[in-house]
């Protein structure tokens, strides 16, 4: 946003009435030249917490009682030609299978703090089944093994999902695999369909 | 006359019931030793459903398995014997397998679950039955195997000569065991798939 | 099937029952005995006969040549030897000769010539080689290439006949070599194997000579 | 670039469930994906993902494989013209062996992908881009002048009962590209063992036989140097020879993170303690770190057993894993030379137990877990 700041507000407030002053559009589109010089007031997503968490709003929405952020991110889901073989120097990864990483300075912007104008909300590739590579583990902190948990989540085995400990975990602690997976899988839903059927059975 | 059908196809003792896949597996590289396998349970698997069907009420529950594998056992050595002396040839392939028809789960399947609570004659067919389509599926198997694996059917040349100076080669594979077991799985998702789709 | 059977009669039944097919069995047994052993005999007359260059001979013939050309003999070592006449007349001995291939056993019969010094033909036979690799020892155009070898070097010592792959051991004569099956090492080392360790037998037995 | 983007979605829209044609919409859309980068947009859950995926992935093992694949083909071109005796300059022996590659993976992607587009239309899913990779490697361990049918064959082979049987990419438990090279092992064994198919058109008088095989068969004296065998100048496959390339390659991979150096490092290790042991005792005439030369150790290692579907996928039993295949491969090598190149083998035997590795190690962390909460309570 052209000023990111602390706002204090009532439970309810329009969100269109926080973000009167705050010119988003000429913001990003300025920032974002670069890669989309399309960029409309529409295709700014707006999300009331944080963009790993955060519930999606509309402009027009209300804060809700337990939210105390609002984000801006650029919608995604521009299309390249032959966008896997380029070598991506503005993608952001954890990996390094694109070359964005000779070039990390673009990922903080520490004039203004707003770190997020590189991210926009592409999915950045299609679903696919789960791939086994290391990235889970890397970005998982606890004594748990993330994959083995949410294979037992699908397969709705609640018998495994306890040992493997679904207890400990909840979906909010998968969001960075989720971030991370390169199958795209939707690893918070699985979980919250898993704890949501423990719910149910318990 | 349908209930007798079944084991043909809709329950096939090796598609369906998965029984006697091991000698399926070993006696399937060439189509005369298929043949002659499955003419051999067929006849076992019928004799041995008659012989207990007829003997049934007699049999004291405690031995019954005593009893049917003795029966089994005696037709198999007679099987056996008889292989030796006339095909000589087909039973040094068949090697052990002829022997081993004994613990087949088919025959044994069959006799408990069907000739110890049936009249002798439906005991018969049934046993018939089961080896046919024992036979059936040995006979599709061997097909493939021989054709591809040797180039020939019933020990005749098929591929023309033709075919190899152009740089075709027998399948050494198709001659292992590892791919009568590919072959049987085939057979049973082609099968399955088939039933599915009807529903 | 809820009827009881008293102990007695399960005994009496069982020993019944297995006197009964014990007679079948051996009736059955005794009946086809010699049926069994002439197909044995015929198949090994038809290798025999082969190896000595008969050619494929008509089962039915096989086994009224074989007499008329061959007389048992048995070596010191008690191995399987047989004295024969050659397709081209001339005589012979024939070695039963035994080993191990890549997967199991290995066997066959070499047809020498009278002396018991030169190869005139062999016949092999395997229970599990690989198909088209180690099998292939079945195949004439093996056993062909083992005809007319000698099994002593020039200075007239025993070193039956190398299997051997092409281009290698160029010390050992040119008489006294086979090439081996390429890609099937370990059965040709086998069947090398199996020509010393049988021959050698009956080499070392003055009274083969 | 509008246009594309235009077009394609038109196309798509005309393909839609319920129109005539929609039985084309999955290869349209496997087409569309691999022109276009997806329009998809998140929904839920985390706003941002990854900029990787399997597209990417995938493609960085390619890159990762090219130097060796650079370099085979200038090798088959090389080896072809030493044996026949004439001076070839670099660019026609590289000519040569790309000639030599060229149709093998024309062969093989049409068969392979062929085989997936069938399954995915009958099933309705994605064609998934795990067959590009498959089939670029599958010219690579193959003889060069294996005959094209034959390719086919395997490839096809492997396709439908490596993969499709078993659901598609994803859900395999046997490697691929292995799996083909496997059936063309055991079932035409003439044209991939023995000495005469790894040079290609070779004069009859030269002995093609690689470096591994003329160890298998105790003729260690005419071993070339230990330099050409990491360089690579010897007979062999396209991608196996040069050990230095495949180390490039393993570098990227590492280094991506698309590979899991977990995996090559405890290879390697198991080689080389297998290796060691068994000079030690005797039975092979050479040191253990010269097995790491020979044959497709090292491509095996680096790109066969790091394969992310058919690897184990718990952290401490990738060692394991990759432990075993070094030491069975060598075990192989060593004892049962029928089969000099254990890799193969070691690799896709161990792709069956990786499952079971998984879930001793699953278990092991259930019990370590279920400890410390007993411990917590006391």
């Amino acid at each position: 946003m052209e000023q990111p700041g602390y706002i204090s507000t009532i439970y309810g407030a329009d969100l269109s009435e926080i973000l009167k002053n705050n010119n988003v559009v000429s913001h990003f589109s300025r920032r974002h030249r670069r890669h989309d010089a399309t960029l409309r007031a529409e295709n700014i997503r707006y999300i009331a917490g944080n963009v790993l968490t955060g519930k999606q709003m509309t402009q027009f929405n209300a804060t809700h009682f337990y939210d105390s952020q609002v984000t801006a991110i650029a919608e995604g889901g521009e299309r390249k030609i032959i966008g896997w073989l380029l070598p991506g120097l503005r993608k952001w990864s954890f990996s390094h299978t694109y070359l964005s990483w000779l070039y990390p300075s673009q990922f903080t912007n520490k004039e203004n703090n707003s770190n997020f104008l590189i991210y926009n909300t592409s999915l950045n590739g299609g679903r696919r089944t789960f791939m086994m590579t290391d990235v889970y583990d890397k970005v998982f902190p606890f004594s748990i093994i993330p994959l083995s948990l949410l294979k037992a989540c699908l397969t709705q085995d609640i018998e495994q999902m306890e040992e493997l400990g679904i207890y400990e975990v909840d979906d909010e602690d998968f969001a960075l695999c989720e971030v991370v997976c390169p199958s795209k899988m939707e690893c918070q839903q699985i979980i919250r369909d898993g704890l949501f059927l423990l719910y149910h059975n318990a | 006359m349908k209930k007798y059908l079944g084991p043909l196809s809709k329950d096939n003792p090796i598609l369906v019931q998965i029984l006697g896949v091991c000698s399926a597996l070993a006696v399937t590289a060439q189509l005369k030793p298929a043949v002659v396998m499955a003419l051999s349970v067929t006849i076992v698997c019928a004799c041995a459903n008659f012989i207990i069907s007829l003997i049934r009420n007699t049999i004291p529950p405690r031995v019954r398995i005593i009893v049917q594998l003795l029966i089994v056992s005696a037709l198999v050595i007679v099987v056996d014997q008889v292989l030796q002396a006339v095909v000589y040839d087909v039973s040094k392939m068949l090697s052990v397998f002829v022997g081993l028809i004994i613990t087949n789960c088919i025959i044994m399947g069959r006799l408990e679950a069907f000739a110890m609570s049936h009249k002798p004659l439906p005991s018969l067919i049934d046993g018939l039955m089961n080896g046919l389509g024992y036979g059936l599926v040995l006979v599709i198997v061997a097909i493939f195997r021989e054709l591809l694996g040797s180039g020939t059917l019933w020990n005749h040349p098929v591929i023309p000569q033709s075919f190899y100076e152009a740089g075709y080669l027998n399948n050494g594979l198709m001659i292992l065991p590892p791919m009568a077991l590919i072959l049987v799985g085939s057979l049973i998702w082609i099968k399955n798939s088939k039933k599915s789709s009807v529903k | 099937m809820s009827k009881t059977f008293s102990n007695t009669y399960i005994l009496l039944y069982i020993t019944g029952l297995v006197i009964i097919i014990a007679v079948l069995l051996s009736a059955v047994s005794l009946g086809l005995k010699p049926q069994r052993e002439a197909n044995r005999q015929c198949e090994k007359a038809r290798q025999i006969l082969k190896a000595a260059g008969y050619g494929d001979v008509d089962k039915s013939e096989a086994n009224a040549l074989f007499a008329e050309v061959t007389r048992p003999e048995k070596s010191k070592t008690g191995r399987e030897m047989y004295a024969i006449q050659c397709a081209d007349g001339s005589q012979g001995h024939v070695v039963y000769v035994n080993g191990k291939g890549l997967w199991g056993a290995i066997w066959g019969y070499v047809v020498l010539n009278e002396d018991n010094t030169t190869i005139k033909g062999v016949a092999f036979s395997h229970k599990s080689e690989t198909p088209g690799l180690g099998a292939k020892i079945t195949e004439d155009d093996f056993s062909s290439s083992f005809i007319g070898k000698k099994l002593y070097d020039e200075n007239g010592n025993f070193v039956s006949v190398k299997v051997i792959a092409k281009g290698k051991g160029n010390s050992i004569g040119l008489e006294n070599r086979v090439d081996a099956i390429s890609g099937a090492t370990l059965t040709s080392r086998g069947v090398d194997e199996m020509m010393y360790n049988s021959l050698i037998e009956i080499m070392n037995n003055p009274n083969n000579q | 670039m509008d246009f594309f983007t235009n077009l394609s979605d038109k196309i798509g829209k005309k393909l839609e469930k319920g129109r005539p044609f929609h039985f084309l919409y999955s290869t349209y859309d496997a087409i569309d994906s691999f022109l276009l980068t997806p329009k998809e947009i998140t929904t839920n859950g985390s706003h941002i993902r990854d900029a990787v995926d399997m597209k990417r992935i995938m493609i960085t093992v390619m890159i990762a494989l090219f130097p060796a694949l650079l370099f085979g083909m200038w090798n088959v071109g090389h080896q072809h013209f030493l044996s026949i005796g004439e001076d070839a300059t670099i660019w026609q022996s590289f000519g040569y062996g790309f000639l030599k590659w060229l149709p093998l993976v024309i062969v093989t992607y049409g068969s392979g992908l062929l085989v997936e587009a069938i399954f995915a239309q009958v099933r309705g899913h994605q064609i998934a881009e795990g067959f590009f990779v498959t089939g670029f490697l599958i010219p690579m361990i193959m003889p060069p002048d294996v005959p094209l049918w034959i390719v086919s064959v395997a490839t096809i082979f492997a396709v439908l009962f490596g993969k499709e049987v078993f659901g598609g990419t994803g859900y395999n438990f046997l490697n691929p590209a292995l799996l083909a090279r496997a059936f063309v092992f055991f079932a035409y064994p003439s044209v991939i063992s023995g000495d005469a198919v790894w040079i290609s058109q070779s004069a009859d008088v030269i002995s093609g036989a690689t470096p591994l095989s003329l160890v298998m068969n105790g003729s260690t004296s005419v071993l070339p140097s230990n330099w050409s065998l990491f360089i690579g100048t010897i007979p062999g496959s396209f991608g196996e020879t040069s050990k230095i390339a495949i180390l490039l390659g393993a570098i990227l991979l590492i280094y991506t993170q698309v590979a899991s150096w977990k995996i090559m490092i405890s290879v390697i290790i198991g080689g080389l303690l297998t290796g060691t042991i068994f000079h030690a005792t005797g039975a092979c005439p050479i040191l253990g770190w010269q097995h790491l030369l020979l044959g497709g150790f090292l491509f095996g290692a680096v790109f066969m057993a790091t394969d992310p579907v058919t690897a184990t996928h718990t952290q401490s039993g990738k060692y394991i894993y990759g432990f075993l295949i070094g030491a069975i491969a060598i075990v192989i090598r060593v004892l049962n030379k029928g089969y000099p190149e254990g890799m193969m083998l070691a690799i896709l035997l161990m792709n069956i137990f990786a499952p079971l590795i998984d879930y001793c190690v699953i278990q092991l962390n259930i019990r370590h877990r279920k400890k410390r909460i007993l411990r917590k309570k006391n």
